[in-house]
């Protein structure tokens, strides 16, 4: 089972994290792939630019917990999470999650719970800069629930 | 000394992110924010006992008034907003 | 909503696949891919050669009905199936799901019912050249109840 | 004339890929089958009334013994294992 786990100012290649994901070993039967982009519209306002703020260390920590509880609960040969900080645009990617596994239903919940988890637990803050001024983003109620839908 | 961090929203409101504290082994995380704000002023009292306030030390969340070391690292921040 | 369904023999680009659904408008906040490659070992058997046979014509319909289902269910903004045909060898891609949307969760409940559909309703059929003698595949218990799932 | 097609092991069990058949509109697919075995060999009755056969006509799987078209697109195959 391999972690790789980034946090980085610089986008990052979707091709080149799917294919070592895919050619971890030749028992990989499923890649499941995550991005998340930065919306035009968030909330009803026009997004400029949304500045993402980290905790460094603790952050990379927090990841790789996510990725081990991931590897407990399905068996996985590849994870990675990629996430964006600095200044993004409208269009930009923000975070990648990528899973390997022999079999295609491991991957799938593998990476949904890695983002769910990421989006409550994973040290990360978001600014908006919209049409209506500044903002710095409130967790939302239904990221919460998702988290804890896998806690049952 | 004890290194204090302040993150995102706690950050702006306080006007720094980051301070030395020179403290005891076994101080309270509840004793630290009462240490800043007598030096600092009361807002930030009000700011860092907020409710949904997070607070780690050496990188792990707690989540009940635990005892310091003298040199840990202490951060404050909101809730997580990343993905 | 846009939809892409192709059957194809040759290889597909992950990159060129991911990019036309990101690209798909500014309010894409989520990509989710899939892809299926060839296990070197399937039932204890070292894989040598996965042909794939397919109904042309029908293929087709039976994807886009799938398509059109999930994007009864979920909010989608883009939908692309590529299932290769042919012979394929261990760590080939065999298919390339993926989906665009506003919000994480539509995407990853999408392509995941696309793939449970597609491995019980598209008229597509594996033969598997193993280390011991040639097979036809037959219809996984798992993949059946895994398609039953999203009917209840 | 009707097309009936085969795929997959039906195919290869059959020996043949594709015929053309001539019936009269509603002929049932049962019936069908019938003509095929007179034709072919009682060898295509069993492989085609065998428990886990598709069979879908001009490309829609069906589940009852309908009535066919003089111009139907008849297709026998085994359960699908793509993906």
């Amino acid at each position: 089972m391999n972690f790789r786990i980034c946090v980085q100012q610089q986008p990052f290649n979707h091709q080149d994290e799917y294919d070592a994901l895919r050619r971890q070993s030749l028992s990989v039967g499923a890649v499941v792939t995550f991005v998340g982009t930065v919306r035009d519209i968030n909330d009803d306002d026009t997004v400029k630019v949304l500045h993402l703020e980290h905790y460094p260390g603790m952050t990379e920590k927090e990841l790789e917990k996510i990725l081990e509880e991931a590897s407990v609960r399905w068996q996985l040969l590849g994870a990675t999470v990629i996430h964006r900080v600095g200044d993004l645009h409208p269009g930009d990617e923000i975070v990648f999650v990528g899973i390997s596994s022999k079999h295609r239903g491991d991957a799938f919940s593998a990476c949904e719970f890695v983002m769910d988890y990421l989006k409550t637990r994973a040290t990360f803050w978001k600014k908006e800069k919209t049409s209506d001024g500044v903002r710095w983003l409130t967790t939302r109620q239904s990221d919460v629930d998702a988290a804890e839908a896998w806690q049952t | 000394m004890a290194t204090v961090i302040f993150f995102a929203s706690i950050r702006e409101d306080l006007g720094t992110n980051q301070m030395s504290v020179d403290i005891e082994s076994g101080t309270r995380v509840s004793a630290l924010i009462n240490a800043l704000a007598t030096m600092n002023g009361p807002e930030w009292g009000a700011i860092l006992k907020a409710e949904n306030i997070k607070i780690a030390v050496n990188q792990e969340l707690i989540t009940s008034d635990i005892e310091l070391n003298a040199q840990d690292e202490v951060a404050f921040f909101p809730p997580v907003t990343g993905g």
